[in-house]
């Protein structure tokens, strides 16, 4: 399991396109995108975190028990959103069954 | 329909939720007795000491996993069916119904029928006719519950809730809270009077004291000085959006989203104003949170409705 | 932050027991000081502490529940009144819930036995198994310091804006103790995960393992991913209380519904975190008593992981008249249906254990056997509310309060208390009076039956939950249930007596008194500290009984 | 599943090295399964903030803009810079030299201390324009109550983050000082890959943070 490790020219690589990430990010904040303002934003951040998770957490060199362990938590917090939500978008939906 | 013993079925919902009630019961029994009668019948057989023939046990059966599980779901979602169709039909009232406000508060029911009469712990309606209550919670989360009917609905603060029944026997029928609020919440109970039309009408309209709810509203709408920016015709135009005709209308607001003009429309905008400014309009009308409670809300959305029959533009209260 | 560095595994070579008279060295006898006991990281004596601190905790509900039901002997509020009678419902939900059923079996019977059952020396993080245990403690403490402060009336489930606004009563104490306690589940959770994947003996494969551990398994999926939003939920509220602010107080702009989505997000699962281990206690002893391999081994195993994971998707049952979406509504009421198949695929897989098999009718299968029964009710009647115009008529009823109680009380505790009948040899090295085992489980299973069956008639014909004055037409149900109350009463304190009484004078237990199978038996009894003298391997199928023991009965096993 | 083949082995107790690479492994999973459950917890804040987002939008808009963004985005390249300090010093801990694992590791804390300051100041100021809500809430704009409940959850979400953040730092300050103490231990870098992992996270959960509170439009 640490025979792979990214040697230390990775880490600054993965660090230097964080950095353009977070520029981009906020560069992306003064463009009016309109109703694709949050879908950049939270697309970017997603990248930085699997930056993060797959080079700085090493799991793209773990065993595929840890890679399982890492993505359960968010694939819960899914179920979590898309449940909630459903309520939440559907509520005042009235059906016109009897009118 | 079979009668379950004390409880009646006085709403035309509570002879299906008994017919359900039964075919749940009956699906139960079997399973309940297909287990234990087993576990009963092999417990005898194969206790320790007896001589049944014990060779070759199967250590599994795949045809029958599957088997139970298909005939768990072949039985199981019917009956999931016809109880959210039957959901589904309580949950919507139909056109020509009565609508009688409710309003919950920390342990008493108090209700307003649209002639203005107000009754504490009891409602008194007509039989054979559509009937929904308008509901809303002064402080926190109520239930109301008429077990009679096979009706529930919770009673939320800042929001409307509506049950809708039709009720099929006259007499008294209890009522009870059932979603836990406090110190008295199991004395939060009261009666509803199912009266023939004839004598609802009667009593509806002798005892009336002074005004109709939207007759209220309109004294409210004068006092609050809601005139001064919200004009009654269309030839003024005010600084606040025209109300004729505004009830069940869909309204355009300034973040470009629409949203239908329904009860909890008119109250979040009296009550905060802010939320939802209508396009076109300046977001100066300050909130009547403090000055007005839920039931002079009651009367003023019930005054503008009135101000949407007289325009005759309007779908259903 | 717990340490989750490891500690040198040094340990002293095994040296072979000397074969003195007194008992072997055992993990009891080694040393009797009370810091052997309060600093040890042997998960089978965390797993005592635990029994004697759910054992305080089953006792302070189970005082709230008697004094409840003394109450509702008459429809009138005569015994206690409306403040103390709200305070007792709420500590009997609280301490019941979340210092009792949780813990019970995955703490005592899940701490002991995990190591035992998968051939490892401990658990996979010993110093944090204890950890878990201080946390519990001060969790408790400070929850009974609330109740002593004079209480919670705002029910277990804390609906707001009642209990962030209008309740004047200790509440953000208890969050603060329900909140800590919240950590020892996770930290349960993630030992008995690593130690499941990691520390197997050589050969135990996953379809090789006990159901036992298959059930801890999946609870502890749900221990680690659930417990995480409850807390974030009670901090919340303790937050809106502390500070005005309005998360959930709809006149500040919040939403009731959404403190309910977040609250019954983590009680659905927990509710299956309180009966998955009663299912791996119930597979294990009717293997044991039937002398037989468990029907349907995998559909079983697979089935505990299908109610875990499943149980996340069905929490919005608990809305349907709450002014949740229709179609939500619907959306959950189908998941719930589906729920409900696993649980019925295990029933019919035990009742099919008993099939040829070799029926001993001990103490242990008494209470498996109840549990099976009772199980299937409390199931079924899961199915009623799940039907979606059936449970508008008997949400917040005493049809609910019944349905929950059959599988709560019904089957979790008879499971904890046949797995701790079944494996108190184990545990203490000695043998119980079996007729006073069979007796307290024939008691139990009739006074609970008479306490809640009744309670399903009064709820449906319309008497709501958490009333503590009724309508008078109902009272001849609740005396029956408060009658049915003081027999079950009476059953629980009757283990207890025997039970401590075997501890000093009950016979000496040989290695394996039930002729199990399962590795925990081929050890000693009560096991070493290193729990086996030489190293454990597993060569056949968890269920698989060596031809060498062929029972005395006349169709022995082929 | 990896599992040795099912022919019954010799029995034997796991060898000292065997039992360390097991080690190794056991510390890595349940730290990813903690961090499973702190991804519940900050996940279900999201969706708090999301679904009170979904229902104020344009009064989530004006809370946000009253944020400072600069400090903001200063704060996440500090976190950012902390990562890979952190990396780096995992790197040498499992490497050759200690001594450059500790300079890293008193790098990471540095930075977490400066995150932190930063943070604090910008609740300073937050402070001083009246925008704390149930302490000094003096916003008077439009749709004050969505503004503030806002304002309720960017202090609730931001605080938590500080506070597993401060919990991170005093993690890294221990085990320097246990690496003096007890340097000898059989495996010394375990505990900073424990820690590394815990701290990355921490960060993740900033990088989520920032664009969603901060640049809301």
């Amino acid at each position: 399991m640490h025979n792979n490790y990214p040697s230390v020219r990775t880490y600054f690589l993965v660090f230097g396109a964080l950095l353009l990430l977070l520029i981009a990010t906020v560069g992306a904040h003064f463009v009016a995108l309109g109703p694709f303002q949050p879908v950049v934003s939270l697309g970017i951040a997603l990248l930085k975190a699997l930056l993060i998770i797959l080079f700085f957490m090493h799991v793209k060199a773990s065993s595929g028990l840890v890679k399982l362990f890492a993505a359960a938590g968010f694939l819960w917090l899914l179920i979590f959103f898309l449940l909630t939500f459903g309520d939440f978008a559907t509520r005042y939906w009235v059906p016109t069954l009897n009118q | 329909m079979i009668h379950l013993p004390g409880l009646n079925q006085a709403s035309t919902a509570a002879g299906q939720v008994d017919l359900l009630f039964l075919v749940l019961l009956g699906i139960s029994s079997f399973f309940v007795l297909l287990v234990s009668g087993l576990l009963i019948y092999f417990g005898v057989k194969y206790r320790h000491g007896s001589s049944a023939d014990r060779s070759n046990p199967p250590a599994t059966n795949n045809f029958l996993e599957i088997g139970w599980t298909v005939a768990l779901l072949v039985i199981g979602l019917p009956v999931f069916v016809w109880a959210a169709s039957m959901y589904f039909h309580d949950e919507v009232p139909p056109n020509n119904v009565l609508v009688i406000n409710v309003l919950g508060k920390q342990w008493m029911w108090e209700v307003v029928h649209d002639n203005g009469r107000r009754e504490i712990n009891e409602i008194h309606l007509p039989v054979n006719y559509p009937v929904k209550l308008h509901m809303i919670s002064q402080d926190v989360i109520h239930s109301l519950w008429i077990p009679d009917f096979r009706v529930k609905q919770d009673v939320l603060p800042g929001r409307y809730t509506t049950l809708w029944f039709e009720a099929t026997e006259t007499g008294e029928f209890p009522l009870r809270c059932a979603e836990y609020c406090g110190t008295q919440h199991s004395g939060m109970t009261g009666t509803v009077f199912v009266m023939e039309q004839a004598d609802y009408q009667a009593w509806l309209e002798n005892a009336a004291q002074g005004t109709s709810l939207a007759a209220q509203g309109e004294q409210l709408f004068s006092r609050l000085g809601c005139a001064a920016c919200h004009k009654l015709n269309e030839q003024e135009d005010g600084r606040g959006p025209l109300l004729l005709g505004l009830y069940g209308r869909t309204v355009l607001l300034e973040d470009g989203t629409t949203i239908t003009a329904d009860a909890d429309y008119i109250r979040r905008s009296i009550v905060d104003p802010q939320a939802q400014i209508v396009a076109g309009y300046e977001p100066i009308m300050p909130t009547f949170a403090n000055q007005v409670d839920e039931q002079d809300l009651l009367a003023l959305i019930s005054y503008i409705q009135s101000l949407a029959n007289e325009d005759g533009a309007n779908q259903g209260k | 932050m717990s340490e989750m560095a490891s500690e040198p595994l040094g340990r002293e070579e095994r040296t072979p027991v000397s074969s003195s008279p007194r008992r072997p060295k055992n993990y009891l006898n080694t040393s009797y000081t009370a810091r052997s006991w309060l600093l040890t990281t042997d998960h089978k004596r965390i797993g005592i502490l635990y029994m004697i601190a759910i054992t305080f905790f089953f006792a302070v509900g189970g005082i709230a529940a008697t004094t409840m039901r003394l109450e509702l002997l008459t429809p009138y509020g005569d015994l206690v009144g409306a403040e103390t009678y709200n305070k007792l419902f709420t500590i009997h939900g609280i301490i019941m819930v979340w210092f009792f059923l949780i813990p019970s079996i995955p703490t005592t019977l899940g701490n002991f036995l995990i190591p035992l059952m998968i051939g490892a020396e401990d658990l996979a993080f010993p110093r944090l198994n204890l950890a878990s245990w201080y946390v519990f403690m001060v969790g408790g403490f400070v929850t009974m310091a609330a109740v002593i402060f004079g209480g919670v009336d705002t029910g277990w489930t804390f609906y707001t804006p009642y209990s962030s606004v209008y309740s004047n009563t200790a509440v953000a104490l208890v969050i603060v103790g329900i909140v800590i306690s919240g950590f020892s589940s996770i930290f349960t959770g993630i030992n008995f995960i690593v130690t499941i994947h990691k520390m197997r003996a050589p050969g135990m494969t996953w379809f090789r393992m006990p159901l036992f551990v298959w059930s801890h398994y999946a609870t502890s999926l749900i221990l680690v991913l659930a417990t995480p939003v409850l807390a974030l939920v009670l901090v919340l509220v303790g937050i809106e209380r502390v500070f005005g602010v309005g998360i959930f107080d709809p006149s500040l702009g919040g939403d009731p519904l959404l403190f309910q989505h977040l609250f019954w997000f983590y009680s659905h699962p927990a509710v299956y975190i309180m009966i998955l281990p009663g299912m791996g206690v119930t597979s294990e002893i009717v293997a044991a008593f039937a002398r037989r391999r468990v029907f349907g081994y995998t559909f079983v195993a697979f089935a505990s992981l299908a109610i875990a994971i499943l149980g996340f998707l069905v929490w919005g049952h608990h809305m349907f008249v709450s002014g949740q979406s229709i179609y939500a509504g619907m959306v959950f009421s189908v998941l719930s249906f589906l729920v409900a198949i696993p649980s019925a695929v295990k029933v019919f897989n035990w009742t099919a254990t008993m099939y040829k098999g070799d029926i001993h009718f001990d103490t242990p299968m008494l209470y498996a056997l109840g549990f099976i029964g009772l199980f299937t009710v409390g199931g079924l009647t899961g199915l009623f509310v799940a039907s979606l115009s059936f449970d508008v008529h008997v949400h917040d009823s005493y049809f609910v309060v019944a349905h929950f109680h059959y599988i709560m009380v019904g089957s979790t505790v008879l499971a904890y208390l046949g797995g701790i009948h079944y494996w108190w040899p184990k545990i203490s090295g000695r043998l119980y009076s079996a007729w006073w085992g069979r007796f307290s489980a024939i008691l139990i299973f009739a006074g609970f039956n008479l306490t809640f069956f009744p309670q399903f008639i009064v709820g449906y014909l319309g008497m709501p939950r958490r009333y503590y004055a009724y309508a008078p037409e109902f009272q001849v149900y609740n005396v029956l249930s408060s009658a049915g109350a003081s027999i079950l009463a009476l059953g629980y304190v009757l283990p207890l007596v025997y039970l401590l009484y075997s501890l000093q004078n009950g016979r000496l237990a040989p290695d394996n008194p039930w002729e199990a199978t399962g590795l925990e038996w081929q050890t000693s009894s009560p096991p070493p500290t290193e729990n086996f003298l030489e190293p454990p391997i597993v060569t056949h199928d968890a269920y698989e009984r060596p031809s060498a023991t062929i029972s005395s009965s006349t169709g022995g096993q082929p | 599943m990896t599992q040795t083949t099912t022919q019954p082995a010799t029995p034997a107790w796991p060898t000292e090295d065997e039992k360390l690479a097991r080690e190794r492994e056991v510390n890595a999973l349940g730290m990813w399964v903690f961090l499973a459950s702190e991804i519940m917890l900050f996940g279900g804040l999201f969706l708090v903030y999301f679904v009170y987002r979904f229902r104020y939008p344009a009064a989530f808009a004006e809370g946000s803009s009253e944020l400072n963004m600069w400090l903001g985005a200063l704060n996440t390249a500090v976190l950012l810079t902390s990562s890979l300090t952190m990396a780096l010093a995992v790197h040498q801990a499992r490497g050759s030299s200690r001594k450059t694992a500790v300079l890293f590791m008193l790098l990471t804390m540095a930075l977490g201390l400066l995150f932190l300051a930063i943070k604090g100041y910008e609740y300073w100021q937050d402070y001083q324009e009246g925008l704390v809500p149930g302490l000094n809430f003096t916003y008077s704009g439009a749709e004050q109550q969505a503004v503030a409940l806002f304002l309720v959850l960017y202090f609730v979400m931001t605080a938590l983050h500080a506070l597993h953040l401060s919990i991170g730092i005093v993690m890294v300050g221990v085990a320097i000082v246990w690496g003096q103490i007890r340097p000898f231990a059989h495996d010394p870098a375990e505990p900073v890959e424990m820690i590394g992992l815990y701290w990355h996270f921490i960060d993740i959960v900033w990088v989520f943070l920032f664009p969603v509170l901060y640049l809301l439009r």
